[in-house]
């Protein structure tokens, strides 16, 4: 059992990607396609004139403004345009794909954040009402279903609220909360770099393994690779046990991480 | 500069006049978080509790 | 085994249609839900920019104009917005859905149609590169498999087309083609009117049963009601024996259309 | 007014300059249906075969 989180990159080619998982769903693997689509949120709210807003955490990390018009547009450019690229580019390859959101079949229920802490002109402030969430559950079952029966399930938020409303979660952890609890073999994080790099500078310097011990962060990375770097932590934790940050920009992605590329988490 | 009482502890707590809605000010004395709740005029609440992560 | 279709007339309330579905499905019936969403798409296309154009054939019959762009919001307004909003609905309702295009494991499977006739100023001309298409084959296993699970399937347009892209199809006969594959014995097409008229200018007038003879039209239905009736005449043919057109503007639309409102077609 | 020969049966077809690229004109004496393929000049081709529906 194998799943691959591929994002959110512009430069990550989801075609690729989908060749690549269909040669090893044809050799008898288990695959979970879980995607983001960071550029394609960003591109459809410009167009529908939507304004896109981040907020920084005390801590300096970055996420997005999670608005209601922000999540009304998340649902139509992950489930409407990213995802069935996703599933028409698996099919195309020969592979029958199923698109679900954390919404179909309670497939990821989330708690709501109440408040989140904010910098605005270097001072400290409390957002309320964000539509995003943390995981609290993961409906297993209706994916075991869905494998079982010969299908790749690509899956994304958002996630369910308990008030019964949507809400965004990270599409890192949504990976590793299902690898968890699949209790897959491997979990495969794609990403827009070679994997965690030791030089942000430099695309040569990939740490071939990176010890995540405790709870201390890592020195040197940008925003978007802490979070996955929490994401893989909690698959580690979870007993996953290979966990890869690897290049989305080869023409066999996968393939290439599963045979060593990248950076592999312990 | 104003002086508002902490509503934890109930000593004074220097806040400045430009402060934002829902700034977070600590108070001195027993070191609470509190949130400015209102700005005219200025009252404070205790600040909601850290929330360890923040999701996409 | 039940299949409702519903909306897109704007009239309709989702919500009202997912609670009446949701005692049903308590009550041990296994449902399907089919939907359009042509106010939305219409809405989403004003907000995007997007033209959406008709086109009348020779028999007077107006369609909706596929081009690339108006798929890419038909895809967007369907599996973005409007399924959601009833996978949202019914969950609310305490009951476990999955949205599904027809794109999703090979759910509808489509040959694109070639070429339109339509009528431009009085001139009858060949229309060329419409993306729609005309079902030709449904994935009843995926509806089986999840329907024995408990959950109740959402489906709409497009369907998956032969070279891999995706084609517009009507919603009425997806839910037509869709109760004869799965011999369902109810399809209750769910409409902005009190059901068939006998004139169509008194909403008093409906007919309680409607017998659809050969293959000789119905004088003095509205464009709309032409295609529900195709609809409804194939899923006869096919052995669906209770099929139902009925108000979907009521407070318990399904439920009042299995008690006898509405019209029955024979 | 110009006569075109009909791709089918040869016979002179009349079709009028105002003709539209893919306008279907009859042909009068075989009674093909013909297909405006160029406007300039005045090509015609045998139209394509009705599908039965439209879909949505
Ligand atoms: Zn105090
Ligand atoms: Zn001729």
């Amino acid at each position: 059992m194998l799943v691959v989180k591929c994002g959110g990159h512009a430069e990550v080619d989801p075609l690729a990607v989908c060749r690549d998982l269909s040669g090893l769903v044809r050799a008898g693997e288990q695959v979970v396609l879980v995607h983001g689509g960071s550029a394609e949120v960003d591109g459809l709210a410009r167009r529908l004139g939507v304004p896109m807003r981040r907020m920084v955490a005390p801590d300096g990390v970055s996420a997005r403004r999670t608005d209601a018009a922000t999540l009304e547009v998340l649902h139509l450019a992950l489930a409407g345009a990213v995802k069935p690229r996703l599933v028409r580019a698996l099919a195309g390859a020969g592979v029958s794909a199923v698109g679900l959101t954390g919404v179909d079949g309670g497939l990821l229920l989330a708690r709501r954040k109440g408040t989140h802490r904010a910098v605005v002109n270097g001072r400290t402030v409390i957002i309320r009402g964000d539509h995003s969430g943390r995981i609290t559950a993961v409906n297993g079952r209706l994916l075991r279903s869905l494998l079982a029966d010969g299908h790749v399930p690509v899956v994304s938020p958002p996630a369910l609220a308990e008030d019964g409303g949507a809400v965004n979660v990270d599409a890192d952890r949504v990976a590793a909360m299902l690898a968890a609890e699949l209790r897959a073999t491997r979990l495969v994080l794609l990403t827009g770099a070679s994997g965690v790099l030791a030089d942000p500078a430099d695309e040569r310097s990939v740490r071939p393994t990176l010890a995540l011990t405790g709870t201390a962060g890592v020195d040197g990375v940008r925003a978007g690779m802490a979070i996955k770097l929490v994401a893989a932590r909690e698959a580690l934790l979870a007993g996953v046990p290979g966990v890869v940050i690897a290049d989305g920009r080869s023409a066999q992605p996968v393939s290439a991480a599963l045979a060593g590329a990248g950076t592999r988490l312990t | 500069m104003v002086a508002i009482l902490c509503p934890t502890c109930d000593v004074g707590v220097a806040v400045d006049n430009t402060v934002l809605p829902n700034e977070i000010v600590m108070c001195g004395e027993c070191r609470s978080e509190l949130e400015v709740v209102t700005t005219d005029p200025i009252r404070l609440a205790l600040a909601p509790e850290i929330e360890e992560d923040w999701g996409e």
